[in-house]
């Protein structure tokens, strides 16, 4: 399975994600830079975290504008699976891949710990090696991850099993329903404020995240034997 | 002001206006006779603030030269942006610390963001990534408005700079005292890796070769900062402040990513950051270095304000900017490497060999001055120097023992000291983790980085005790060193070298400048000691507020090295049945302690004493047994002394209590802050293995499983309660004082 | 040469946690007559030469980049600059 | 009831990063007319019953903490509300 890994200008877990995938996952992988124009080589998209264009104006806002989106909104398109972490996340709502948006911490400060996530839908394409409930361990590192999204939109999530992880216990940026990711209605796009990509190692604290990826690997495995 | 209202040469000269950026009648005749005539306002500018203590050291190079600078290990000692030491396969770490002191008094959050910048600058404009930032604070004791406002406005500027560029913020130090309140301390320190045929310096050589700008465009900000940076602090500084700097760290990487592709390319001949004194320091210094001259027309530099003069350009600050020299004829090469970043890189002039700086402005030559003269012939002053009469006081007291009531209820007040109370509040908003390699992160005594692609760590801490160096400048200036290494070495790694931030009130003041000098001496003699030379610093004097200094701070940054992954050890236990060992003698030393300013409310007396041979002899003796798999756990003592350490021991394990027996008078046995001590704990399998590497290790207790600490002596318990009790207590601290959740 | 001004705020349904926060800090200085506080965006936007119709562009780049219309919305004024 | 519209902005001589970022932004989405972005804020806040003058009041809380005065100016306008 090949993977992309977006590099924005400010993106900085970038190679976070570039060496979870090569070294962790043993895939193979490439960086595609903002102004790409196709990424049909690739069967799988991963938006990194990071602060693309600084932030400045609105989170994602201006990496919204780059070329390379409009092949991120066809490769979703197409079914290919597509992954946001943190300002990841927030990029892929500012294209409207995913619903709501991610207003600042309730607390107003920027927050880096590592907190436990349930697993809420361990039937997608990115937690099937998790069980169902699982509550683990991945770190967090944002200033605006507080996922807000209007009633109507809450009540369709919900519906359709897109609440994919909440935060078990402390809620730490007030998100709505301590969501802490989401997918979208085709179950192909997940957008996530946890980093799975750096809890793939132990020695680092924790390897809890490397699921996410392998469980990308398994369903496009079994949709490519052929 | 247009240049056409510059003060002509006369004026500038009979009106003393020199004085007015900081320079002395000896300098101005110094300058004019190097020119052999008067110089205009522009140059007069440019003396000035390459002349300033901030850019020239005139006041402390003296001090420094006492400093060990060299090694086996050092490739690159002071005098460049970084300082260099080899880790072993063709690999580097490149390390420096700056101060951001009085932007930060002035505008916290942009003072210490636009700090967190200039020192990163500094390492990749040695060609090195960056790939952690540490950081020492000091603050007033968070008793008032201002008070909290700067400290929780620094702490968001280090925070949004280093996040937002995406370099993790490990570790660093905190103290809070009285004497910081209108002037607070901000160093930064930047770690970098760098292979060694990566390495570039700040040189213009090679006649002919382009001088090129790239970056962000030079505005109106920070004229004069470094000369303002060499002033006390008062009312009427606020005054003259320069325009405040506003940093901008997507800006900046943009230019780290474009500058670290660039250092590949044999295009490049020399690379500099323009800090203090941004475009006259680098220009110069670099042409200097390499014995050239460089000729610039101002009108090509990219400006984001309209009509500057020729002075205002070379005496701006604007951040994120740098100077390359390349060779002739590869500019485009170059210059499409930040195309694709979107920056600006604009060939402004020229390498030449008549060793002159000279500018060119609207088709006029407007300053015209040797290179070197600016970058070398600073005048170097010998400042007079004078014991203060408290040190005698100080000297003439007895140690002894602080009164205290209840035994646990003290542990509690000390855990709650803001400085050494659980700084969490702090680096919670930090990205510690970001480029996945912080291996131990900011809660031990030092970070720890793995070195991708290898088996080795690099440990890095800051650390000084300004109280013990207030009161005994020389022996506190050793324990400053001594402490950091002990960080390092219980963390599992050798220190390699040191850089330093010495910050001091005003060098004018003979007392102060006793201050410098001693605390050098101490500085150097436990560099020596310890093996770990100074391969760069950064000097910051007149932090003084109304006239009142700071405590002498030299703040130490120190890196070692671990060999390999599996030796990282961390100050928490680990497991119930290890054994705890106390290693190091305790003896009634309260000056300078937690203990001494929270019974009395101040500090006086003798700082602790320090033996560097048993110090080095120790540090080895741990270093052994952690590299031969004998330590679980593994802390040194500092603050609040023994009580304290082994409470933050339980602190982050999870279920864990320590029961300890500790010999000698309560008091004494609890809180002392006698030097050279580690508390460790042992597999009971170990032990014996342990002791005949430290065959006077103390055997004090064990880890337990009932989430209790427990202190004893011979006569009966002193101190019991929850784990959950004293970390509530520690953890609370800060947060409860800046009443802010956390 | 036109200079636009525009505003962006936060909807009414989303909740705007600096806005509460900085209500908060204002009471806890003894303004407690502040009620509420609301904070959005204020963008000074200099327009130069251009064929386009003022309103449509305007328009354009608020929709495309400068509001979030899922949270945010927007208004401007446009004043004549020298 | 009084509604204070506040707009916060950096003083001209002070970099503005933000502004700056937007401005390239725009630029590459094809809109070359914009010259300049500058980004400020813009509060509302809404005082109920005091019996201090507005205009003192408003302007303390601005100097005190709306707006930070080393490198922004600041400038309000009063609107009765309901
Ligand atoms: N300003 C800071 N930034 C980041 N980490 C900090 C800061 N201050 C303290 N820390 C972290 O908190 C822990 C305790 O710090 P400190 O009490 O200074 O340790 P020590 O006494 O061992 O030097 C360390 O891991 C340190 O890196
Ligand atoms: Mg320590």
């Amino acid at each position: 399975m090949k993977f992309a890994v977006l590099v924005f200008p400010g993106s900085n877990c970038d190679i976070d994600m570039y060496h979870a995938i090569k070294d962790e996952l043993g895939e193979e992988v490439e960086y595609v830079w903002h102004d790409a124009t196709d990424l049909s080589e690739f069967d799988g998209i991963l938006v990194p975290g990071g602060f693309s264009y600084g932030d400045y104006l609105r989170c994602g806002a201006m990496a919204n504008q780059s070329n390379v989106m409009a092949e991120v909104k066809k490769a979703a398109e197409a079914g290919k699976p597509v992954l946001g972490v943190c300002n990841g996340f927030q990029i892929l709502t500012e294209a409207g891949l995913l619903p709501g948006a991610l207003l600042r911490n309730k607390n107003l400060k920027f927050m880096c710990r590592t907190v436990q996530l349930k697993v809420e839908n361990n039937d997608t394409l990115f937690t099937n090696q998790y069980e169902a409930g699982q509550i683990i361990n991945i770190p967090i590192a944002h200033g605006e991850g507080n996922y807000f999204c209007d009633d109507e939109t809450l009540a369709k999530l919900k519906a359709n099993n897109q609440i994919v992880f909440t935060y078990s216990g402390d809620n730490p940026n007030g998100s709505l329903e301590d969501i802490a990711g989401i997918v979208n209605e085709r179950g192909n796009v997940l957008g996530m404020m946890p980093h799975p990509e750096r809890a793939v190692d132990a020695l680092l604290g924790s390897d809890d995240g490397l699921k996410v990826f392998k469980s990308i690997v398994k369903m496009w495995r079994e949709s490519h034997v052929s | 002001m247009s240049a056409s209202l510059e003060p002509t040469q006369e004026q500038i000269k009979d009106q003393k206006l020199y004085a007015g950026m900081g320079m002395s009648d000896e300098e101005f005749a110094m300058v004019e006779k190097i020119l052999g005539r008067l110089p205009n306002w522009t140059e007069t500018g440019l003396f000035s603030v390459m002349w300033s203590e901030h850019c020239s050291y005139k006041n402390s190079k003296p001090v420094l030269r006492k400093f060990p600078t060299k090694g086996p290990q050092v490739l690159q000692g002071p005098g460049e942006g970084a300082g260099i030491v080899d880790i072993g396969d063709e690999q580097a770490v490149v390390f420096k610390m700056e101060s951001h002191n009085h932007p930060s008094a002035i505008e916290p959050y942009q003072g210490a963001a636009t700090g967190v910048g200039g020192i990163i600058r500094d390492v990749f404009s040695m060609g090195a990534r960056p790939i952690a930032m540490l950081n020492s604070l000091r603050f007033g004791e968070l008793q008032s408005e201002r008070g909290k406002y700067l400290f929780e406005e620094v702490v968001a500027g280090i925070a949004g700079y280093g996040n937002c560029i995406g370099i993790p913020t490990v570790g660093g130090e905190i103290q809070f005292d009285p004497c910081y309140e209108g002037n607070p301390l901000v160093n930064a320190m930047c770690v970098g890796l760098i292979d060694h045929k990566d390495i570039q310096k700040g040189i213009a050589a090679g006649t002919g070769n382009t001088v090129m700008y790239v970056g962000a465009k030079t505005g109106r900000d920070g004229i004069h900062g470094a000369t303002f940076a060499s002033e006390e602090l008062s009312e009427a500084s606020e005054e003259k402040r320069p325009a405040v700097q506003v940093g901008d760290p997507f800006m900046e990487k943009l230019l780290l990513e474009a500058c670290l592709e660039v250092v590949k390319s044999d295009a490049l001949v020399g690379i500099q950051d323009m800090g203090a004194a941004g475009l006259t320091s680098s220009s110069a210094e670099m042409a200097s270095k390499a014995g050239s001259g460089v000729e610039m027309n101002l009108d090509l530099v990219p400006q984001r304000e309209t009509g500057m003069t020729a002075y205002e350009m070379m005496l701006s600050e604007s951040q994120e900017r740098m100077l390359l020299v390349v060779k002739k004829g590869r500019e485009d090469e170059i210059k499409a490497i930040f195309d694709k970043y979107g920056l600006d890189a604009v060939a402004i002039g020229h390498v030449t060999d008549d060793k002159m700086l000279r500018l060119v402005h609207k088709g006029e030559v407007v300053a015209e001055v040797p290179a070197d003269a600016l970058a070398e012939d600073a005048p170097v002053y010998h400042k007079p120097s004078k014991e203060p009469a408290y040190f005698a006081e100080f000297q003439a007291i007895e140690n002894s023992e602080p009164q205290v009531a209840d035994y646990k209820e003290t542990l509690k007040a000390l855990l709650q000291a803001p400085t050494i109370a659980s700084k969490e509040w702090v680096y919670d908003q930090y990205d510690y983790q970001v480029r996945t390699n912080t291996v131990v992160a900011p809660g031990s005594d030092a970070a720890v980085l793995r070195v991708r692609g290898t088996n080795k760590g690099l440990a890095m801490t800051t650390d000084c005790n300004s109280r013990y160096i207030y009161l005994d400048p020389e022996t506190g200036g050793k324990i400053a060193v001594a402490e950091a290494a002990r960080n390092i070495v219980a963390s599992g790694g050798r220190p390699l070298a040191i850089t330093d931030c010495l910050n001091f009130g005003n060098p004018e003041k003979p007392e102060i400048f006793w201050q410098i000098e001693k605390s050098a001496d101490g500085i150097a003699a436990a560099c020596n000691a310890l093996n770990s030379p100074v391969i760069g610093g950064n000097v910051s004097l007149y932090n003084e507020r109304s006239g009142e200094a700071v405590y002498p701070t030299p703040t130490i940054g120190m890196v070692g090295l671990i060999d390999d992954l599996t030796q990282v050890t961390t100050q928490q236990v680990k497991q119930a049945g290890d054994v705890v060992y106390l290693v190091g003698e305790t003896f009634t030393e309260f000056g300078g302690s937690e203990l001494q300013k929270l019974v009395h409310g101040k500090i006086f007396g003798k700082a602790p004493r320090i033996d560097l041979d048993l110090e080095a002899q120790r540090q080895e003796a741990i270093l052994t047994a952690i590299r031969e798999g004998l330590l679980q756990s593994a802390h040194d003592v500092s603050e609040g002394g023994v009580a304290v350490a082994l409470a933050e021991k339980t602190f982050g394990s999870d279920g864990l209590g320590v029961n300890v027996t500790l010999e000698g008078s309560a008091v004494t046995a609890l809180f002392s802050e006698s030097q050279s001590r580690f508390v460790v704990t042992v597999k009971e399998e170990n032990t014996a293995a342990f002791e005949k590497i430290i065959p006077d290790a103390k055997k004090i207790g064990f880890v337990t499983d009932d989430a209790n600490l427990s202190i004893n002596d011979e006569s009966g318990n002193l101190v019991t309660g929850s784990v959950e009790e004293f970390r509530s207590a520690w953890k609370g601290a800060i947060p409860c004082l800046v009443k802010s959740e956390a | 040469m036109t200079k636009v001004k525009i505003y962006v705020t936060l909807r009414e349904s989303v909740l705007d946690p600096q806005g509460s926060a900085v209500q908060g800090s204002l009471a806890k200085m003894g303004y407690n007559e502040v009620e509420d506080v609301r904070i959005g965006k204020y963008l000074e936007v200099v327009i130069g030469d251009t064929d386009r119709d003022l309103d449509v562009l305007v328009k354009e780049m608020c929709e495309k980049l400068l509001a979030n219309t899922v949270i945010e919305d927007y208004r401007y004024e446009v004043e004549e600059a020298n």
